[in-house]
């Protein structure tokens, strides 16, 4: 525990990455709470894009909304839309990954083959075909994103699969009678994760910037509800004639991603087994 | 000594004579244009088109009979000196120009309107345009192979046109557009599917080149048919649908003229110099939000005026659009001869539109969805400047945010309870109006379904009367009462702006779309950078 | 005459779970030409005594105090470059692991070439040629053809020569030989620490043996250090080490291990253990380190540190036995 | 009794290929092993790296499939297990056991001492009281303290996972137990403790142990017959003093001279082989030493040698023994 | 090898068989078709017209009989022809193919160019200031949303300095090329930097490293022929994968820049429902990504001696 508490402190990385993190989904959390008014009900065309004062820290948008408080809200839609997309790719990953690496034989080469297809188009363009397939909106881009970005978990998941199954824990399981499913289960898949904690935060960070491009192309999530790639892509006239109305959701993407990225980032310093080398 | 007085006398008569006529138009430079809607042009065949992208560029390259007048504001003619109009008002003769040249040096005849007329019929060439040529008798016979000339086009000599139509309506509205263009039958047939990206017409400019994606560049018809004109060497339309990219582009002068968005016509008002050169005019597009008449709420007369009263029309426009927008009576807009000037449109009462509801029984309100694009003036983001409105009286309304192809399939099966569009009300006020005719089907655009027999005989005896007057005044007794069913939200009339830098000349107000400029008149004087 | 001799050498690393106490004064001499056999357990430090005196400690390791002299000069002293030209030059090293130790995208001639053309001036083709000489002295077959191999074609034994060929390429004066055989086959353990002694003959390098193998350390070894926690517990010529060995710890170590032939048909002598764990690094104890699993110990072992005291010209031992 | 008896076991591995290849290439890693072993004795199996002995241990226990041969186990043909039913493989596998090399790699890093203990015996339907009491004795027996049962296996040092590797190899109760190189990832100073553990508890639980290892020294101190691996097949097969003293195979001679023995004293000829072992790939024709052989003759390079009984109890496999 | 090479190149065709499978139904099931879009809403467009032009693009025949028909033209290399240009496809991607190619690679060199030095830099002054500064560089690349990122170009190169034309192609030329090259390359170039750095720290913990230390070899030749070159395996392998993506990004760069790439054609063709031009474009973008990663998997045997493509071992 203190060892664990040591190596963290030493990354700052993640624990820079960790404590934006921590602010985001803090904010997220207690949306309601934070900002000083509604993000759709309470917009005032009359006070339409006034710049940052006292009564809007962050001026409010063409609508008349408070940008402050779009931008506490749209913490809670942009990092679902990252956490919901990227659990769904992990879920299909680790199943797809983990039953490939054990079981092997055909459904190994089958499983590789589509995540070779899956690969090799783009997953922009399978979301955005995607999204013009079922229209804009929160639950179809989790659909989107969700399941165009797995490849990736999988084939890093097969890999630790094989590792890990070579280990002579797995031997021993099988050998005291333990079913595949909870070889599997119990017995792998608690020891490949943290690779894949390491590929999912940085897929939530890319989620959220594929939000904003999807955004842009006019297939992001349905108004009036707030998302950070939105409220962009609707500034992005203004950027420099009312630029409050574009730098803040900016800002806001940016810092998270950033710090999502150097989370990652941190976690794969501690939990890749390359850096044990180090201290070794 | 006199020699240096000589010499400085004509420099000053030669400077005197360059600044008196630079208001005169002056020859040469390049033009950099738009083609702001969408992506990339599609075709550049007038005929296989129905993209306002393509018609920018296409009415350059093209002519057709008539041509819009922005002064007139109406169709006139173009390729004719002249028509001969038969006092049942069925039989036009026109007399043809007869210096018109192809861009291939061939001249124009009648022969040419005759072939291009049955090639826009012809099933085979797939035209979106036939409705336009349908005016024209035995167009349908035509169509379906019965007969295998248009009765009603006949060719009296090379120079000469007859057409007779079918009923009494004003042939301009339908021969002007760019896509009844008169093309060259031996280019066509010889480029085949080619035709569309490297085409051959009559107007004022010649195709040069086509960056797929990227630009169209246009280069001067040495063999225009109109004196001195066109002015401009080359126009080259670059394609740009981002309009924050096409903001940046003006500004740094790499375009000459611009459409601007609401967004940023706030600040081009206030720049003093680009507020000098801009063009306004209100276009003969309506902004509406549909109501499906068939869905519930929306069945009752009162809730449909309700929403109207509940929503401060005004200041959207004016907050939201900032202005760039007129402020709505009815359907049809101040552009348009039928408009009638002293009704009064819905005003902002929202105790009104609460007695209304309670008198419809829905006192204590509903919800509807309302389709809308991403279009920044009449997409969803208006729908948005809704919810907050509506709210007070009860109404919920929930924006759906949908992309053009899909919506479009919607609104044409009726699968919707509401969407927000850009409807066009003009030029010709009665198709205009006969859009909301109770025989015409949502996918003939009457998306509302409305239906209602007045209307309709209000319009039937439009169409059936000879006398200009009382045409009018039926036209305008039929938007009343549409305004009065009110089965849309009235939003706006669109005001459509174009920026254009200070040595721009000649550029048009033009009300059926700003964008559809007629390039032959427009000139840039020496401080263009791209004058040479 | 000592050609190597350390002096109170500590080499500490920095890590996450504090400072870990590597080499705790570690003194050792090293006569020209002989062979020294530092033998320890894992942990014991003697790879890190190696790399220190290779100048290879990186952060966050680090040299604290000590001297480490090499024919006269303190290594700690030269500059990394005047260090690069002793490196592989008059003090080179091999590796324990024969597999990775080769860079897998050279040929092994151009890994050989690049050495003796930094520290010999050889041209390209002649460094080539050495190569060949080399290969043929630690006894590889057709050496012209496996001087073109890449390291992935031979086998572990044959990168071990390799490496071997690589290390006396310049004729060092020292070897040194961190667990050289400690990943091969018996079989071919003895071939190559036969190669070892036979090159030692030729060459006249002193060889730095370390290994944690008491009968590799008793074939070889002239002089043992035996290494205990980062510190030198005992050392001395090799026969009095194992004949007569005076740190509880290494007559321990000496009980522990089965030993071919000892077993009769009717009884198995139990093998000896020493109790417990080794001790972590990281904690600098005010006791001996072997305290808790020696077992000879006293209640004045828990209470004071020894020291390492000379029990005649060239042994010593770590023990309060031995004080005072 | 005799408790296992492997009859002519053999494992192939079907080599690296792609699906467009025809050829198949083929690793020989068990090509012919026998043996049999009595209940309460240890058997120890020799040989150098990639001489098939791990495979050997794997195969008993249905780890990888044996591609040919029986394998008895109380009288019980085990050699498929797939054949078997659900219950009888579960019988099988609480009556055999293992024990790995690596005291790193063979816990689960995830799961606590008791959760490792635990799951094998309540997957094997022992109750749940019984366990409770079982785990405190297996810790007691092999040395570890009762609250060391919440803890992660990081927080163990080697050898004291080592014993946690036994406690779970007996927590089922087996009779037999494979332990592959128990020892030789271990500090010298803990590989004692260790040899005597599984001493101690053979001693106590009448266990029968396989041992593979490569270090002789071991074998011998542990096993009662000692057989010695080379391709994939045993070579020589002994009671160990026989192998220590009357060694009848030249490689057995080799590889005991091999052995450094600790004692400078004692500085003996010893027999240099040349080359290292032959691929299981593409294993010699004839002879599998003969590459090697110091006293190599043309014979032994066409004709293999059959295993010949030279004294009770002794095996070889060589023309010249 | 050249077996390899053609065997490689055989298992294409499933996989672009899967895909136009699936890309097709998954477009044809859109709402909405050709004859809707370019009808629009403003424009009226009546029935007749409408049924005329389904029935000659051959809409109105069943799905798996169009898609038997256009897998046949598939097979001959032909795409078929576009609904709303009367061009054929092949036509339209192969003038909008270059452009993106031309960015595409520009981006790489500015990725790779600037990622891996400053990786390796960062790598080796690892824990240092250096690397801190420049990992968080690599991390911003990354985080900001691309059109921003070129809104914000556009703004200070071309309004402001006015060094840059703002948008277009231009004849091509490198000026025009140079902020949707950079749009395009930054995020690319962050991730090339950051696996750049932890390749080579994984590098310099292996054994092969201390040895050429232990050689006494300049350090130079020490970063140079052992560390960076086993690192380059492991970048490989990450520009490869990674290309698809990039080449994805040039869907929103192209819209951005009016860059006539393949990406806009792609948007532009969904949005209009223009199908046989988006599957085209598709698997072009899948047949490049393809080609680039069987030459990286040749690059590898070029670089790794211990690769070799026969028969046996991938």
């Amino acid at each position: 525990m203190k060892n664990s508490i040591l190596k963290i402190k030493n990354q700052p990385n993640l624990v820079i990455g960790g404590f934006i993190t921590a602010v985001i989904i803090f904010m997220a959390l207690f949306a309601e709470v934070l900002s000083p008014y509604h993000p759709v009900n309470d917009a005032d065309l009359m006070v339409s894009e006034e710049p940052p004062q006292i009564s809007y820290l962050m001026g409010t948008d063409d609508q008349g909304r408070d940008i402050l408080s779009r931008v506490i809200y749209g913490s809670r839609i942009s990092l679902s839309i990252g956490i919901v997309t990227q659990l769904m790719n992990t879920i299909i990953g680790i199943i797809f990954g983990l039953s490939a690496g054990y079981f092997g034989k055909w459904w190994d080469d089958f499983v590789m083959g589509l995540t070779n297809i899956m690969l090799s188009i783009p997953s922009m363009i399978f979301a955005l075909a995607i999204m013009a397939l079922i229209g804009p909106g929160l639950i179809n881009l989790f659909i989107a994103l969700g399941m165009t970005n797995w490849a990736y978990t999988c084939r890093i998941t097969r890999s630790q699969v094989l590792f890990t199954k070579s280990l002579d824990y797995i031997n021993a399981a099988k050998a005291l009678g333990y079913s595949n499913t909870r070889i599997m289960f119990t017995q792998i898949l608690p020891n490949i994760l943290g690779p894949i904690l390491v590929i999912g935060t940085l897929g939530v960070a890319s989620a959220i910037l594929m939000e904003a491009s999807l955004s842009f192309l006019g297939l992001g999530i349905q108004p009036p509800d707030p998302s950070w790639g939105g409220m962009l892509a609707t500034a992005r006239e203004q950027m420099f004639t009312a630029p409050w109305l574009s730098i803040f959701p900016g800002l806001a993407i940016f810092i998270t991603v950033l710090g999502l990225n150097l989370f990652g980032d941190g976690l794969r310093d501690i939990l890749d087994p390359h850096s044990y080398s180090k201290i070794k | 000594m006199k020699k240096i007085f000589c010499f400085l006398l004509s420099s000053i008569i030669c400077f005197c004579f360059f600044t008196t006529n630079a208001q005169a138009a002056k020859k040469g430079g390049t033009f950099n244009f738009i083609a702001p809607y969408g992506g990339d042009l599609s075709s550049l065949d007038p005929h296989k088109t129905n993209r306002s992208q393509d018609y920018i560029v296409i009415l350059n390259i093209h002519r057709s009979l008539y041509i819009w007048s922005s002064e007139k504001g109406k169709p006139v003619l173009a390729l004719a000196d002249s028509v001969d109009i038969s006092k049942d008002r069925l039989t036009y003769t026109y007399h043809l120009k007869k210096n018109i040249k192809f861009h291939n040096g061939r001249g124009v005849t009648a022969d040419d309107f005759i072939w291009s007329y049955q090639r826009i019929l012809n099933p085979k060439t797939v035209s979106s345009s036939v409705r336009n040529i349908r005016i024209i008798e035995g167009a349908d016979d035509f169509i379906s192979g019965k007969s295998k000339s248009i009765k009603g086009l006949k060719k009296i000599d090379n120079y000469t046109l007859q057409i007779t139509l079918k009923d009494v309506v004003e042939p301009g509205f339908s021969l002007y557009p760019p896509e009844v263009a008169i093309l060259p039958k031996e280019e066509v047939i010889k480029r085949g599917d080619g035709f569309g990206v490297s085409p051959v017409g009559c107007g004022p400019f010649k195709f040069s080149k086509w960056v797929k994606g990227s630009e169209v560049v246009l280069e001067k018809f040495n063999n225009y048919y109109e004196p001195q004109k066109p002015y401009l060497n080359k126009v080259v339309y670059k394609i740009m649908p981002e309009a924050a990219s096409r903001d940046i582009a003006f500004k740094v002068k790499e375009l000459d003229a611009t459409i601007v968005g609401s967004v940023n016509y706030p600040e081009y008002k206030r720049n003093p110099d680009i507020s000098k050169n801009m063009l306004e005019i209100a276009e003969l597009w309506t902004r509406v939000i549909c109501f499906n008449v068939d869905y519930g709420p929306f069945k009752n007369k009162k809730v449909r005026q309700a929403v109207n009263y509940a929503i401060n029309t005004k200041l959207i426009n004016r907050k939201l659009l900032k202005g760039k927008a007129v402020n709505p009576v009815s359907f049809l807009p101040p552009t348009s001869p039928a408009f009638s000037e002293n009704v009064k449109g819905y005003e902002y009462n929202p105790e009104k539109a609460r007695q209304l509801l309670k008198e419809a029984g829905y006192e204590k309100g509903f919800t509807f969805e309302c389709l809308g694009t991403d279009n920044s003036t009449w997409g969803v983001r208006a729908v948005e400047a809704l919810i907050p409105m509506l709210r007070k009286v009860g109404i919920t309304v929930k924006p759906v945010r949908m992309e053009g192809a899909a919506m479009a399939t919607r609104a044409k099966t009726g699968n919707f309870q509401a969407l927000i569009w850009s409807l066009d009300s003009g030029p010709d006020p009665l198709s205009a109006l006969s859009r909301w005719k109770s025989d015409n089907k949502r996918n003939g655009g009457n998306y509302c379904g409305y239906k209602s027999a007045v209307y309709d005989n209000y319009l039937d005896l439009a169409r059936k009367t000879t006398d200009e007057n009382k045409k009018l005044d039926y036209l305008k007794k039929a938007d009343q009462t549409f305004l009065k069913d009110a089965p849309v939200w009235f939003y706006n009339y669109n005001k459509a702006v174009m920026a254009y830098h200070p040595w721009v000349h000649g550029l048009q107000p033009m009300s059926v779309e700003l964008m559809f400029q007629d390039l032959s008149g427009v000139w840039v004087d020496d401080k263009s950078p791209r004058k040479r | 005459m000592d050609i190597l001799k350390i002096n109170h050498l500590k080499t500490q690393f920095h890590g996450l779970d504090g400072t870990a106490h590597a080499v705790n004064d570690v003194s050792l001499t090293m006569k020209k030409g002989d062979i020294l056999g530092v033998v320890g357990e894992s942990g014991s430090g003697k790879s890190v005594t190696a790399l220190s005196v290779m100048g290879l400690i990186k952060p966050p390791g680090e040299i604290v105090s000590g001297e480490i002299l090499f024919d006269g000069t303190d290594l700690r002293n030269l500059s990394e470059k005047e260090m690069r030209k002793i490196r592989g030059n008059r003090i080179s090293m091999i590796f324990q692991e024969p597999m990775t130790s080769l860079n897998p995208l050279l040929r092994i001639r151009d890994q050989i070439g690049e050495m003796v053309m930094e520290h010999q001036n050889l041209s390209k083709k002649e460094s080539y040629n050495y190569c060949v000489e080399m290969l043929e002295k630690v006894q590889i077959p057709h050496p012209e053809k496996r001087a073109k191999d890449y390291p992935h074609q031979m086998s572990g034994g044959m990168r071990q020569r390799v490496m071997i060929a690589m290390a006396l390429s310049c004729n060092p004066e020292i070897l040194i030989a961190d667990e050289p055989t400690t990943a091969l086959d018996v079989t071919i353990q003895a071939q190559v620490i036969d190669l070892m002694l036979n090159l030692k003959e030729q060459y006249e390098t002193g060889i730095l043996m370390i290994t944690h193998d008491l009968g590799v350390i008793a074939e070889i070894a002239k002089q043992v250090v035996v290494m205990y926690a980062g510190q030198v517990v005992e050392k001395g010529d090799v026969f009095e080490i194992f004949d007569n060995p005076k740190h509880p710890y290494t007559s321990s170590l000496l009980k522990s291990i089965p030993k071919l032939g000892r077993r009769t048909q009717s009884s198995r002598p139990r093998l000896e253990e020493i109790k417990g764990v080794v001790p972590d690094l990281f904690t600098v104890r005010k006791y001996c380190d072997f305290f808790r699993r020696c077992p000879d110990a006293t209640d004045e072992c828990s209470k004071k540190r020894p020291a390492l005291v000379n029990i005649n010209s060239n042994s010593a031992v770590r023990c309060l036995k031995y004080e005072g | 009794m005799t408790l296992l008896k492997v009859e002519d076991l053999k494992t192939y591995f079907p080599g690296k290929s792609s699906i467009f290849s025809k050829k198949k290439s083929m690793v020989y890693a068990v090509d012919g092993v026998s043996f049999s072993l009595e209940q309460g004795k240890t058997i120890g199996i020799v040989g150098e790296s990639g001489c098939g002995k791990t495979t050997v241990g794997m195969s008993l226990l249905n780890l990888v499939k044996p591609t040919s041969g029986n394998i008895f186990f109380k009288g019980k043909n085990i050699t498929d297990l797939s054949k078997l039913s659900k219950k009888e493989v579960l019988n099988i596998r609480k009556e055999m056991q293992i024990i790995f090399q690596d005291p790193y790699s063979s816990l689960n890093p995830r799961a606590t001492l008791k959760t490792i203990l635990d799951v094998p015996m309540k997957i094997h339907g022992i109750p749940s009281d019984v366990r409770q009491e079982k785990i405190e004795y297996l810790l007691e027996k092999v040395g570890l303290r009762p609250e060391h049962a919440s803890r992660y296996p990081h927080e163990f040092s080697g050898g004291q996972r080592q014993r946690i590797g036994i406690a779970r190899a007996l927590s089922l109760n087996p009779s037999l137990i494979i332990g592959d190189e128990p020892v030789s990832a271990l500090d010298v100073s803990i590989q004692a403790q260790i040899i005597n553990l599984l001493i101690d508890l053979q001693d106590e639980f009448n266990l029968s142990y396989i041992i593979i290892a490569h270090d002789l020294a071991v074998v011998e101190h542990i096993a009662d017959t000692i057989a010695v691996i080379y391709l994939g097949k045993i070579v020589e097969q002994a009671n160990f003093s026989d192998l220590y003293r009357s060694p009848q195979h030249p490689y057995t001679q080799t590889l005991l001279s091999a052995i450094p023995i600790p004692d400078p004293h004692k500085k003996r000829d010893r027999v240099i082989l040349k080359g290292s072992v032959p691929s299981p790939l593409n294993p010699p024709n004839g002879c599998s030493f003969h590459p090697r052989c110091p006293n190599k003759k043309k014979d032994c390079e066409t004709v293999e040698p059959d295993l010949k009984t030279i004294s009770p109890g002794h095996t070889v496999a060589c023309h010249f023994a | 090898m050249l077996q390899y090479v053609v065997k490689r190149i055989l298992l294409f065709i499933p996989t672009i068989f899967f895909i136009s499978l699936i890309m097709f139904f998954i477009l044809n099931v859109l709402p909405g078709d050709a004859t809707t879009m370019s009808g629009g809403l403003k424009r009226q467009l009546d029935e007749q017209t409408t049924a005329n032009m389904r029935k000659q693009l051959g809409l109105d025949q069943p799905l798996h009989i169009r898609y038997f028909k256009y897998m046949k033209g598939i097979v001959k290399g032909d795409f078929g022809k576009s609904y709303l240009r009367n061009e054929s496809v092949n036509l339209l991607i192969s003038e909008r193919i270059m452009p993106t190619l031309q960015i595409s690679l520009a981006a790489i060199l500015i990725a790779v160019g600037i990622g891996i030095p400053l990786g390796f830099i960062s790598a080796l002054k690892q824990g240092s200031w250096i690397d801190t500064l420049s990992m968080v560089t690599a991390v911003s690349g990354v985080s900001i949303p691309q059109f921003w990122l070129g809104l914000i170009l556009m703004y200070v190169f071309s309004l402001v300095l006015n060094w840059l034309p703002p948008q277009g192609y231009g004849d091509g030329g490198f000026m025009h090329m140079i902020m949707p090259s950079v749009t395009l390359g930054v995020g690319y170039m962050a991730l090339i930097a950051r696996t750049t750095r932890a390749a080579v720290i994984e590098v310099l913990n292996e054994d092969f490293v201390r040895t050429a230390r232990a050689k006494g070899i300049s350090e130079l030749a020490v970063n140079y022929r052992h560390v960076f070159k086993n690192t380059l395996i492991l970048i490989l392998t990450t520009v490869g994968l990674q290309f698809g993506s990039l080449v994805g990004q040039t869907v929103i760069v192209e819209k951005l820049f009016s860059w006539p790439g393949i990406g806009s054609l792609l948007v532009d063709s969904i949005f209009q429902r223009d199908i046989p031009v988006t599957q085209g474009c598709v698997l072009v973008i899948i047949g490049v990504f393809l080609i680039v990663n069987l030459v990286i998997d040749l690059l590898y045997v070029v670089i790794d001696p211990r690769i070799k493509y026969t028969e046996s071992n991938r």
